[in-house]
């Protein structure tokens, strides 16, 4: 069968109408819900300002850097010495030698805070470097 | 002496036929363009590599050819025959695809839904020129110019044509440079295509996590069928937006989308051995698509100059022909041309939104027609 | 006309089912609370999404739904049902783990062995409760703490629960910011909080090799039945710490374990179908896995505390609730608490190692009980 | 009471039995030569765990053998069975190797066909040992010297081999350091040793994009049988060469290939399985793959000494020790042999090129030999 | 069945003859093909030269750089002012404001210019750094 | 069935009981041997050291470094004047033609062995940095 006799024996006129129809009724509906999202999202915003603090905080903010903010920084600057007598990169092994040698506090901890606070950046398998 | 003619007579040399020089040539053609023109050489390398690896003449039987079950092929080609591959190709755009200037302006999106006109009208010249319903569908959705939406739809309705349709949807998308300005310039005045389109608005962080959720709320509950393909883009998105889950998000974007545009492209080019691609009906189907390409670049161009009858902001109607998905191809081309008339003048970002929109458009039209077809 | 009426018919908004709203609502829950709170969102959000993909209404027989056997949703949970995925977990977190501070203080190791208390106590719970003995072991497994592992067990055991085990595994997991720290000061005086540990001895690149060998050895000889979970994880370890594969081993801890996440989170979400799902035996489900959290944890602390009264140099006891794997989780709020006692006492790396040796703890726990089971 | 024997009893130092032992120690010889001597640890370490993981004891029944139908092992080990591993990792394999200095001095082609005799004198030794022809031409692909093109083969004509077979050629390849080096110094005079090679002309990037094609079609034409190993191959290749994709090809060089390798090597040192292993047809097998390794490196050599009777520009024939594929290991070798006798003679580059063709010439061989015994 | 009668029944005298002559010719014609590949190639380059020039320009290279050529340059420059009251890394949204605030025309376009410039480098998901 | 007759029939009081202790157990043994693994690495190093050297040494440490340790940067330097004619970053192809130009020996080779020493790196596909 051909033409528009197959046409309307697949009941194609039907979908080539609606079809379209859907899909744009579809679209059109999705563009009318974004153009309103900020408002939405504005509002959200606001209640949730005006009933709560958000009741337990993200974790990630509560750790180290609220509790020794420039500590950090201080230590960095006293581990630099020990940087100082290190080939760029460096493992991680020959940092602590020379922390314990020169009777570093807690050599291994410090280690893992200079790491969280970027100073201490792994370049590759068990090579770091000492950024600033 | 025995073994050696029977060796030779398992050669390709003895076993081509023409058919397989025609693919073969068709394939280096692909690879040609793709590496010397640069027409989507992320699509074209794959699928034309593909055509030779698959045309090589080989002995029946063997296990090598990609119908055969046993095959490295068939068993590489169970993602596209399953739908697989482009679940996960949505999967990695989504997790690209950045919609801050679609929610900054939303009415680009009716452009995205006006282009897919193409769809329909091949739906109804497909059936005209004799194919069976389901195989109308499939041919119908390379209008959407969205390779993996036609491939997805193909294996689902009419799996013996995922070949053509996805050779002619790969091909109509890397030759839009070629198909899409001289349509963008018959339909649109000189000065239309100077309309310069206003800055759009900051899109806050909120707002664009919150649209991978709405989006898929309400394109899914319209169209179900479109799940497959609209579920995995959104869960992309909102894993890029959220960045909360940016290893995540960068794995869906590279090492995932890229080992699925390989294989993809691989097998649906390998897809086409000569004896089985050689027919009319393909022949049709390469005439179908040309059909449907056009018509969804005029339709979105024209849909554009109508919304311009109602609104006060013109749009610059070229945006409409980057409703036809084809990321990033005709967003380019409308730059382009945009560019052409004026060099100040960048569209570029306008007409990804476009895009975008085209992409989720598309897709539901997959879903609609999946579902007309049950 | 009727066209249009079937088609509505097969939308989402007339096939919706209350029990749809309500996986829904858990799902946006989870997104919500991945993005907003950041719990776990490497797991929540994958998760929620899938939720919500799993529960958008389609029409049956469509080839759509997660347990239609021709879905790509199917094809993709392929990888949950056959426990391959929680397998290609462990090999990318073997890769990722450090055993350096648990090689230190092999001691912390048993802690990781009885924070598994929980494990058993649910199993009677569980089987008190009228679950089946091999449902039973499933549900019990969430006391181990293990996203992967719980998976793994249920899909060997009872498959059909993989759905509210998991998804109950993986709620509490986001949860232990709210369930370990009232447990931890409930067992625990300030002064047994405020314990130092003393800097652990530096362990020897060779001792980290040849650790995973020992491992597999002992744990798989002990519980052949963690070989899939152990067996990679010890193997992802050696790559690590060889140091001669390291384009393997970065390959494992980024590509190959995001993807596994990727596919794992999605699809164990959409496998929670609402109709499938709200059953009251999910109920009991989450009411035994809030159970076996806290009794792990709270057994994890009080061994810690016997443990103290045999040895001179004391552990703090706050360590013992890290022997729940739930990596990093639970040692990170072992090291709030930890901290808010005292800003000077770092237990994060201490933790860290009670987690790997809880992960470790929990795989031959799985390996037991279904060793029982058979 | 009951429950602990029956534990007990499904232990694996119960059920342990002295192959397992045996294959254990091999296991950890793989592993520590991997570790410890640096030997190919890119395949070693894989496959040495994957012995130890596999010879791991355990009640058979449960689903834990890698031969059993639904465990974990199985389904990955699938990739090796169905030949599909092979395939990706020439892939990955043809979007890393530079074609450029074969390019430039194509006799050296010539000695990656000549180092293949290896492969036909194995076949007759294996022959008359009484292996059946389908065994004997799995066994004398190992003289191809390469490990996913012998496990593509013998997947696809006597599987039940595929252990012992990738065992002996991974064995054999890691070895490459011990066997080469006195065959070499053997068959060549110092004076042959320490000639020089000109340096080679410069090759043009068209060139390198067109080799992949004419490759293709002249291998594949020769030796359809070779295309899933060659097809893919050479699409890596293009990939690479072409610079238009070159986020497939990064994509296909990293995160693809390697995790190919890893389950490829995990999965085929687990199917050694001790008592399915431990068999006189393995220890002919070893011997076997003695003979061809040697052969195959003599007569690379031999042939280039031949070539240098009728050339004015006389080869390195150390170059003919590189003919064995085994990359990089053998160019190393030659590279090393050469410095030894002349410090200032860089052979790497002109042995990478035999290399190549080595890699070449066997999967043609492996083509040829498939398509022998159909 | 073993030795040569095995080899014999089995076929191997033929398989072992013919095989390596195939693979031999194989490579060898294969060999004579790539020494004359630059030849081919470079006929092919020297016709391609006469006949035509290349129908179609890659599109990248028709884009902004050949238009404004040295504006990016110059637009980089005015932009600079704005990029120094940032901290580096910054979030886009954050050089929006700024460059709202004192009134450049058209920053998004700008800025996606810039970024396609090179000048502005997407340093992680949402941060962004000055590239000179 | 519920509650203790349950468990008692599903054998769990058993199950429960043996479970941990298995775990326990395996976890304590695996513990022992590991705060002994220091002690055996130990003992293998110096038997190790007392018997034998190492039989074959690792191929890497053998190549190009032993035997030229300083001509590699005698020649860096040499090629630093062609480096200094080219944009960083440079095609290989690029390097070689000046290289040719002038009269440099070896220029193939010797790139390879200034790649080895991490003087020549690959950027992205195709283009090199000098480091140094
Ligand atoms: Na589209
Ligand atoms: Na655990
Ligand atoms: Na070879």
């Amino acid at each position: 069968m051909y033409g528009l006799e197959a046409i309307s024996a697949n009941n194609g006129w039907a979908m080539a109408i609606i079809g379209p129809l859907i899909v744009m009724s579809g679209l059109t509906i999705l563009a009318i819900i974004i153009s309103q999202l900020h408002k939405l999202v504005a509002l959200f915003d606001k209640k949730a300002k005006q009933t709560t603090e958000p009741p337990i905080k993200s974790k990630d903010e509560i750790s180290a850097p609220n509790i020794f903010p420039n500590d950090i920084l201080k230590t960095a600057k006293i581990y630099q010495v020990l940087i100082d007598k290190l080939e760029q990169p460096f493992e991680l092994s020959d940092l602590y030698q020379v922390a314990v040698q020169n009777n570093f506090p807690h050599p291994i901890l410090t280690v893992s805070r200079l790491r969280d606070a970027g100073i201490l950046i792994r370049e590759s398998e068990g090579l770091f470097i000492w950024n600033r | 002496m025995e073994l050696l003619l029977q060796f030779l007579s398992n050669t390709g040399f003895y076993l081509a036929d023409y058919r397989n020089f025609v693919m073969l040539a068709i394939g280096s053609l692909f690879v040609y363009l793709a590496i010397a023109k640069k027409y989507e050489p992320l699509l074209l390398l794959p699928i034309g590599f593909g055509v030779l690896i698959g045309n090589i003449p080989f002995f029946k039987g063997f296990g090598l050819g990609i119908y055969e079950p046993n095959s490295v092929l068939h068993y590489l080609y169970f993602g596209v025959t399953t739908g697989v591959y482009p679940s996960i190709v949505f999967l990695g755009l989504g997790a690209m695809t950045d919609f801050s200037s679609l929610l900054a302006r939303p009415k680009l999106m009716l452009l995205g839904a006006a282009a897919q006109t193409g769809i329909w009208v091949t739906l109804l010249s497909a059936m005209a020129l004799g194919f069976m319903p389901k195989e109308a569908a499939s041919i119908a959705i390379i209008g959407g110019a969205d390779g993996p939406t036609s491939i997805f739809l193909t294996a689902k309705l009419a799996p013996h044509l995922i070949g053509p349709i996805a050779i002619a949807a790969y091909s109509y998308m890397a030759l839009i440079p070629i198909i899409q300005p001289p349509i963008m310039r018959l339909l649109t005045t000189r000065q239309e295509r100077r309309i310069h389109m206003s800055e759009p608005r900051e899109v806050s962080k909120k707002e664009l996590m919150v649209f991978p959720v709405i989006g898929l709320f309400l394109c899914c509950f319209l169209a179900p069928a479109s799940i497959p393909l609209l579920g995995t883009f959104f869960f992309g998105n909102i894993m890029k937006e959220s960045g909360v889950v940016d290893r995540l998000a960068n794995t869906a974007r590279s090492a995932v989308i890229d080992t699925a545009t390989i294989f993809l492209g691989l097998t649906v080019g390998a897809s086409t051995q000569g004896d089985v691609f050689l027919t009319p009906k393909s022949v049709s189907i390469f005439l179908l698509g040309a059909v449907a390409f056009s018509i969804a670049t005029a339709s979105g161009i024209i849909f554009a100059k109508i919304m311009n009858l109602f609104m006060k902001e013109k749009i610059n109607p070229l945006l409409g022909a980057a409703g036809v998905s084809a990321v990033p191809g005709s967003a380019r081309e409308v730059h382009l041309v945009g560019l052409k008339e004026d060099p100040t003048n960048f569209l570029l970002m306008h007409a990804m939104a476009c895009n975008s929109s085209g992409v989720i458009g598309s897709a539901i039209c997959a879903g609609i027609l999946w579902s007309f077809m049950m």
